[in-house]
């Protein structure tokens, strides 16, 4: 067991193990070698730690934020390979490939070794005393609303310091910034069930209809998900549940759905009010307000709206009155409009009438220190933002896990105006585009280095505390923690109230050993608790489950037509979020890179999907370099036919088109956050990703696609080789 | 090999048919692969990667179609000519099949691919010569050849990224095969402490890489010698047999309600890799 | 009946015009040489750089693991049982017009066995690593895999060159001591001195000279089918659609023996060209190897519709498929021009005016063996790209500069032994010839001796 | 014709045979000692002292050190090799541990040099000297498992069978080939399985047990 973090850091000593360490060239030398290579054995050795043999560490992932706990297996003290650690509820062992690259951020060769201050073009390195200090001076006389600081979705204890840090400042100006979080579903949740993030109980439903949720991808929470999707599939004895899915774009959930219907852009809403008028015919009896609004969508007029036929409508109605208890859930496709929330709301109206709420959608557990509880990001605050940049209200700014440079919509001119801001301080691991336009870029450990707790957003069962902690020593030894950071700028400001903390983890363990009572410990040493802690690497936070108020209502709810036709810009751009890329923080991790998008199978690049049936009319066959043209900007790329696609649609995945992030990223394919109109939903502000119209041209160039599908395409030429039956051919039942 | 050991234990290294030549007898290491529970995520491949030191080749090489990649996902459409792939992508995690009967063993004009005792298709990459006759017999397509020598090449492994590379599988340099190896160095590693404690693995005990990571728990694996393994009561289940090329689903006129399936049995190759049907509801 | 060879021909006119191809060459000589070790230094090149790269930089990937090199490789097998033909076959069916140009046909079979060696080696992904697929006693007590095919194959193939190197050394021995006696002191006199084996024409060395000459001859036989069949079983016995096919064997010995007879045609022009042999390798003799070449070309033709049909009425719907690929896919332009120049332009040489026209027939043997050379790269190429397993189908994988490098370099090395070899040895039979313009005489002595007893 | 075919019949015959012959017996492997080159270590530790006979027998032995050794078992240091792949180097501390405690050498050069690294907290950089191929698989513990604790063996001798004889070495040098040819000579031999030696058995017979 690990007695305390000095030590333990000593173990994770990286070692020459000669031959056992890099198996590199496994092929050349055929002889045995005597005194070629050097073996270094610890000095003081940690009593468990013997080469050869792999040490397991549970830490918490960072690469998204669904908090997932990881296992991470040490040998040497290298860290080789994480896993899923199965003692967490929310990904119970299992990982995604998106957690797995997480060694290669570590690892990567392109990360920023040490604190880089703006000298010209150029960043030159200074020491750490002079960066903090040099933050120190740039700070004095500066009032507290001109000091901002942008982070991602941040939680657990780097929050309270972050928090008290712009206390100290004066400033109240935190920003949290996701630029593809579900924040208007989350807004519509709040004033449909009384909570932002609802449990989704996919395992308990027999029926999901998922308004473009792309939950098995990189919606929120997928490896949870994908766990509980198992489960409803699988059913009890045999009874499968059933995936619909409504979206004008195929994501990876979509690929699943046992049906997936194509829905016109942005007419989600009236499709499930369509719905609600299909089950009232079906004979399911409707709340009164709900039937005012939903009798207008008769099946003649959605299906015409919506481009879903009547019969499909009939059969989804069928089917949602049958099985009991079903989950509809909004997701990003609906949301994406101006009119995203009305969306949103109609959805969730669906919910109710079903009767899903309390049993299908749960109360989530309630996080009992609020203070660790996550800020959620959103887009609206990268707008707040920059309106507070372009007017030159901001004298400094602190960015922390996020790249707005990249992922600010291009109308926002976010590059621009960041330019007005005078001192702009930059914590990152790699050089991205917001650290490039940075004054002073602090270089951080990574997630497999640092120490910090998190408290997911999306939360199964117990609210839970996940810990990150060091898998091994640091690589290189000018970066420093995000918490060691804010820590020594805090002790600018209020150096009695943390003097007592020598870094961010004698900080951390304080903090968690004096709760220790109310975290399940009491009664137990500090230094058994902690170490029980460490290795669990995650607290079962004290349950205390909320509940949810149904206030569900139609009133208020107003459905716009269905957008008209517009000759300059014909089609719809739906920049998809993929489950590897995200919003292209990843992007320089070459698993990911080489990892086939599931739906398309390309590689090392962006595409723009089509239907065939626009593509014949537009000309364009596989291959082609297409201009996408927005009214904020244009790009070119490869076209790729997709039948999963709405024909008045066009998409493009999200998260390359890095001008910087290094070798991986950098020139790797187009930036679709470029192209993105300024467009906001009207009920919350946040941008409305779905609504940039796009126009397409051919540029006469045609490029060999790169991808891992074949000649074939999708086909099996007449194979028996993925199969697939329908319900009535097979039993389910008694499957082991 | 010795040619003692060759010709006494012939029907280990090559098998013409499972059962007829020589039962397993401690362990058949096997896999079952739930299609309606994979969802295509490619979680399997990158955990692939990250466990046995796969080169990533870039986009050039992607292109020229020399990528590694052990286990691919590869997504199928419906090919009935409808407007929209309305009932979603077919998704195939496709490795070696560690066929019984595999063709890649008997053509390897060095003898570095056989069967081991515990009926997987070994890979010996310093045996290999890179004649590259086993891909060129396997149906599968899944044995993958070192084009360049990826160890010394740029940004494969720069700078501190071999530190991630496993100890227990080497880097393969150029002009060797490598494929899937269904993990041997945790089977090895398991095996191992079973052989200290005086007994068998036990089921669950060892895991493939990409059955750890499979958040839909898709793949399960494990020995098919042991009734009481959870693969074995898979195959039982839907009675697929190893030595069968043609399964009670197929003996019958118009199939029966079971999912179980092995890619191309015709080719009597009597894959170790059982497949189930992936599901669509009927009533939607 | 046209005359082979003029009965009148004095034998030491015979030794004078042999050995004279033996003496400073003309300037055409030294072209040809010249351009000859500039495409060998091509392919050596690409080699070179293969080797220290990766195969990589041959734009081969999965699942085209092979690619030209191996397609090459049957063509040079192929040609190599021309040599056979004529000298054992032939020789026992005592068809003597195959005299005169029997010995270059016999080096060409040596020559471009050692050609074919090479793309065995330069295939290999680690050549450094050749000897782990030879059987050869170690002490971790390791033995290649004699299921392989590829092993019996390099045997197979080894059998053979060396077994053509005897026969061919034999066949000399004679002219070996007429060179001999012919020259003056210098390296080339001590070589004929110790390769002559100290031949003097006794009547004994004779008798044992046509024993062991009749009797290697009779070996070979076999191992020249034998060797063919073997390659043919590279892919007879592999599990692949379109090559999983019980006629290949034959089909392969077939196609070796047509394109090694349309590559003497080629030579033996160019050698009665270059050497001024129009009075050994007269036009009789070319008709009569015009007429077998085209004889064999309908053997290939028929046996080739033999391997349609018999896939097209198998219910093996991937060999259908691939033959259907070949046929309509983007192999089918190099297809078509396969069946036209295998199988259409051979019936050129059924026309008699064409059978002695030297132009005509040079063009129509180098498109034969263009059309062999396709054919071998249309067994190989299309079953990749088409095998059984849809999603690694591709359309096409063109071959890269590496690879086209080392198929034009290894014209180059074969042109590049046989200028040598035609330098250094006599690559006309003089005693055979001698033999021949004597039985010939005799029998018109007869026949001269009939037609007085008549009258 | 007889005598060719006399000739082929004798030239097949003596082929086969040679071919046999071949097949039949490898050429032998090297079992005796194959001395691996001298190894210069940053410190040159003495196996002798360490795991030598206390009290030297036979003075006039050139293989036991004249002082005597300790006799320690070679797992008292090398902990890893009946619990892991590796045996281990042994950690500084573990070499410091008793030498603080042996006032009688503490000013020899050597152990000054071993302190000199201690108070350094820096790790000696030993040369490996039984460093096989990388893609060799080589586990220690099941071998020790299985000679020492299964068939009680002596722990030298179980360790000599690879080592050689260490007790007499100073720094140690590789003794044995260590080539593929010479492991799997001993691994085709039946060993008994336990002390009772009532059922045998051969080594792993499949390549991928020691390839990796």
């Amino acid at each position: 067991m690990i007695e305390n973090g000095f030590n333990r850091r000593d173990f994770l000593k990286v070692l020459g193990w000669g031959g056992a360490v890099v198996a590199l060239s496994g092929c050349g030398n055929t002889s045995v070698q005597d005194g070629a290579e050097i073996v270094t054995s610890y000095v003081e050795p940690p009593e468990y730690a013997l080469p050869g043999i792999g040490v397991y560490f549970n830490s918490t992932c960072a690469q998204c934020d669904a908090g997932c706990s990881i296992t991470g297996r040490v040998r040497e003290g290298r860290v080789l390979k994480l896993e899923g650690n199965a003692s967490s509820a929310i990904n119970r062992g299992k990982l995604c490939g998106l957690g797995q690259a997480g060694v290669q951020a570590h690892y990567n060769p392109d990360r920023v070794r040490e604190p880089l201050l703006r000298n010209g073009d150029k960043g030159e390195a200074i020491t750490w005393d002079k960066a903090l200090g040099l933050i120190n001076e740039k700070l004095n006389g500066v009032k507290g609303d001109e000091i901002a600081f942008l982070t991602g979705a941040v939680s657990g204890h780097v929050k309270v310091l972050l928090k008290n840090y712009l206390e100290a400042l004066g400033s109240k100006n935190h920003y949290a910034y996701d630029a593809v979080a579900p924040s208007v579903v989350r807004a519509a949740n709040k004033k449909a069930y009384g909570v932002e993030m609802p449990r989704l109980r996919l395992d308990k439903a027999q029926v999901v209809v998922s308004f473009g949720a792309d939950f098995l991808g990189a919606w929120v929470s997928p490896v949870h998900f994908s766990q509980e999707y198992a489960q409803f599939r699988k059913g009890s004895d045999g009874a499968r549940g059933v995936l619909v899915q409504i979206e004008s774009k195929m994501t990876l959930t979509g690929a699943n759905a046992d049906r997936w219907i194509a829905i016109r852009p942005g007419t989600e809403g009236i499709l499930a009010l369509g719905v609600i008028n299909a089950l009232d015919a079906a004979g399911l009896s409707l709340p009164a307000d709900v039937a005012a609004v939903s009798k207008a969508y008769n099946a003649e007029r959605v299906s015409k709206d919506t481009g879903v036929s009547a019969e499909q409508i009939s059969k989804l109605a069928t089917l949602l009155k049958a099985r009991t208890p079903s989950l509809v859930i909004a997701g990003g496709a609906a949301e994406g409009y101006k009119h995203g929330s009305q969306n949103a709301a109609a959805i969730a109206l669906l919910n109710r009438v079903l009767g899903n709420i309390g049993k299908t959608i749960e109360a989530p557990a309630n996080v009992p220190f609020p203070q660790v509880a996550v800020t959620t990001g959103n887009r609206s605050s990268v707008q707040a933002l920059n309106d507070s940049m372009a007017n030159g209200k901001l004298k400094v700014l602190f960015s922390y896990g996020v790249n707005p440079v990249f992922t600010a919509p291009a109308a926002l001119k976010f590059q621009d105006n960041l330019k007005k801001v005078s001192f702009k301080v930059v914590f990152a691991n790699y050089l991205d585009e917001t650290a490039l336009a940075a004054d002073l870029v602090l270089p951080l450990d990574s997630a497999l280095e640092d120490w910090g707790t998190a408290v997911p957003e999306y939360l199964v069962e117990a609210a839970q505390l996940n810990i990150q902690q060091p898998l091994m020593e640091k690589l290189h030894a000018g970066t420093r923690g995000t918490g060691d950071i804010l820590l020594a700028l805090l002790k600018q400001r209020r150096a009695n109230e943390y003097k007592d903390y020598e870094d961010f983890y004698s900080y951390l363990r304080s903090a968690v050993v004096k709760n220790k009572s109310a975290l399940g410990g009491a009664g137990a040493d500090d230094d058994t608790f902690w170490g029980e802690t460490l290795s669990e690497g995650l607290v079962k936070l004290p349950a205390s489950n909320g509940a949810l108020s149904a206030k569900s209502s139609a009133a208020g709810l107003v459905l716009p037509a269905p957008a008209e036709e517009d000759s300059a810009y014909p089609l719809h751009l739906i920049p998809a979020v993929t489950a590897n890329l995200r919003d292209g923080r990843h992007a320089n991790q070459p698993w990911l890179q080489e990892s086939p998008d599931p739906l398309t199978t390309i590689v090392w690049d962006s595409w723009v999907e089509l239907h065939p049936k626009t593509a014949a009319k537009l000309g364009i066959v596989e291959g082609d370099i297409v201009e996408v043209t927005s009214r904020s900007g244009s790009v070119k790329a490869q076209a790729y036919l997709f039948p999963g696609i709405h024909p008045d649609a066009v998409s493009i995945p999200l998260g390359n088109g890095h001008t910087a992030l290094g070798r991986w990223a950098k020139g790797v394919g187009i930036n679709a956050f470029s192209l993105l109109d300024q467009v906001v939903d009207k009920d919350t502000g946040e941008l409305a990703l779905n609504e940039t119209r796009v126009k397409i041209g051919k540029t006469g160039k045609r490029v060999m696609i790169v991808k891992d599908e074949g000649a074939a395409g999708g086909s099996q030429a007449g194979k028996k080789i993925a199969v697939s039956a329908s319900t009535d051919e097979v039993e389910l039942s008694g499957e082991v | 090999m010795s040619v003692t050991n060759l010709l006494e234990n012939w029907s280990q290294f090559r098998h013409g048919h499972p059962v007829d030549d020589k039962p397993h007898e401690e362990y058949k290491w096997a896999m079952a692969i739930d299609l309606d529970a994979c969802t295509g995520c490619n979680a399997c491949s990158v955990a692939c990667y990250a466990e046995n030191n796969i080169p990533v080749v870039g986009k050039e090489k992607f292109n020229a179609g020399q990528q590694m990649h052990w286990m691919r996902i590869e997504r199928y459409w419906p090919e009935d000519g409808r407007e929209f792939a309305d009932q979603g992508a077919q998704f195939l995690p496709m490795m070696c099949q560690q066929c019984e009967a595999a063709p890649c063993e008997t053509v390897c004009p060095a003898g570095a691919t056989n069967h081991t005792a515990d009926g997987v298709n070994s890979q010996i990459y310093n045996r290999c010569v890179g004649s590259r006759y086993c891909s060129a017999n396997c149906p599968f397509k899944v044995r993958y050849f070192n084009w360049y020598d990826y160890p010394s090449t740029d940004n494969v492994w720069p700078a501190e990224m071999t530190q991630q590379l496993n100890p227990d599988v080497s880097v393969r340099s150029k002009g060797v095969m490598e494929k899937c190896t269904f993990c041997v160095q945790r089977m090895t590693a398991a095996k191992n402490t079973a052989r200290n404690e005086g007994r068998l693995v036990r089921d669950g005990e060892v895991q493939t890489a990409c059955q750890q990571a499979c958040p839909t728990n898709a793949i399960s694996f494990g020995n098919l010698v042991d009734p009481e393994s959870k693969v074995a009561k898979q195959w039982a289940h839907q009675q697929v047999e190893l030595s069968k090329e043609v399964q009670a689903k197929d003996a019958q006129e118009g199939g029966t309600d079971l999912r179980g399936y092995r890619i191309m049995e015709e080719l009597r190759l009597y894959p170790s890799v059982m497949y189930l049907e992936r599901v669509r509801e009927s009533a939607i | 009946m046209e005359k082979d060879i003029s009965e009148s021909i004095a034998w030491a006119k015979i030794n004078g015009d042999v050995l004279k191809s033996l003496e400073a060459p003309r300037k055409l000589y030294w072209v040809i040489l010249v351009a000859a070790l500039t495409l060998f230094g091509v392919g050596l090149g690409c080699e070179v750089y293969q080797y220290q790269i990766g195969m990589g930089v041959a734009n081969l990937n999965n699942p085209h693991v092979w690619g030209l090199y191996i397609a090459t490789f049957i063509f040079w097998i192929g040609m190599s049982h021309s040599g056979t033909l004529l000298s054992a076959i032939l020789h026992l069916m005592h068809a003597d017009w195959r005299k005169p140009i029997y010995r270059f046909a016999e080096a060409m079979t040596t020559f471009s066995l050692m050609t074919a060696g090479l793309f065995v080696m330069v295939h290999l992904g680690r050549l450094w690593q050749f000897y782990y697929s030879v059987p050869y006693p170690n002490e971790r007590g390791l033995w290649p895999n004699f299921q392989s095919p590829l092993l019996w194959d390099a045997m197979a193939i080894f059998t053979y060159l060396s077994s053509s190197v005897i026969f061919l050394f034999i066949g000399m021995i004679p002219d070996l001591a007429i060179c001999r006696d012919h020259l003056h002191e210098g390296w080339r006199k001590k070589l004929y001195t110790i390769l002559s084996l100290g031949w003097e024409g006794t009547d004994r060395q004779w008798r044992n000279f046509r024993v062991t000459y009749l009797t290697v001859a009779c070996f070979l036989i076999p191992l020249a089918v034998s060797v063919h069949s073997i390659v043919a079983s590279d892919f007879a016995m592999s599990q692949q659609p379109g090559w999983h096919v019980t006629s290949f064997p034959p089909y392969f010995v077939a196609g070796a023996l047509y394109s090694g007879c349309a590559a003497i045609i080629t030579l033996f022009i160019i050698l009665r060209y270059v050497f001024r042999f129009e009075e050994y390798m007269t036009l009789p003799i070319l008709k009569k190897v015009a007429r077998l070449t085209f004889a064999i070309s309908m053997v290939w033709t028929y046996l080739n519709a033999i391997e349609f049909a018999a896939v097209w009425y198998s219910h093996d719907q991937a060999a259908k498929d691939v033959l259907l690929q070949k046929a309509m896919g983007p192999y089918a332009p190099f297809w078509w021009m396969m069946i036209f120049c295998g199988s259409v332009v051979p019936l050129m040489l059924a026309v008699k005016r064409f059978q002695t026209n030297i132009p005509v027939l040079f063009a129509v043997s180098l498109l034969l063996n263009l059309g062999m050379w396709l054919e071998r790269w249309m067994i190989v190429a299309p079953t990749f790209s088409h095998g059984y397993y849809p999603w690694t189908w591709d359309g096409f994988q063109w071959p890269s500069w590496v690879q086209w490098g080392m198929v034009f370099g290894s014209f180059g090395w074969f042109t590049l032994l046989f200028m040598l070899f035609c330098k250094i040895f006599p690559s006309v039979s003089m005693y055979e010839v001698k033999e021949m313009v004597y039985h010939r005489s005799l029998a018109s002595k007869k026949n001269e001796l009939a037609e007085k007893g008549a009258h | 014709m007889h005598r060719f075919l006399c000739l082929s019949i004798l030239l097949v015959g003596l082929f086969a045979n040679t071919g046999s012959h071949a097949t039949e017996v490898p050429p032998s492997i090297s079992t005796a000692d194959d001395l691996g080159p001298k190894v210069e270590q940053p410190i040159e530790f003495p196996h002798d002292r360490h795991a030598g006979p206390r009290n030297p027998a036979d003075a006039a032995d050139p293989s036991v050190p004249a002082k005597g050794g300790m006799e320690i078992n070679c797992m008292y240091c090398h902990t890893g090799a009946r619990r892991s792949a590796v045996a281990a180097i042994p950690p500084l501390q573990k070499c410091v541990g008793c030498h603080q405690t042996i006032n009688s050498v503490r000013e020899t050069p050597r152990i000054q040099k071993l302190f000199e690294y201690w108070d350094a907290k820096k790790p000696v950089p030993w040369k490996k000297v039984h460093d096989l191929p990388d893609f060799v698989r080589f586990n220690h513990e099941r071998h020790i498992q299985r000679f020492v604790f299964a068939q009680n063996k002596p722990v030298q001798e179980a360790c000599g069978y690879c080592h050689g004889d260490v007790k007499t070495m100073t720094v140690a040098r590789r003794q044995k080939s260590l080539s593929m040819g010479w492991c799997v000579s001993c691994h085709e031999k039946d060993h008994p399985v336990d002390v009772a030696a009532t059922k045998t058995t051969h080594g792993p017979n499949d390549c991928w047990q020691c390839h990796k």
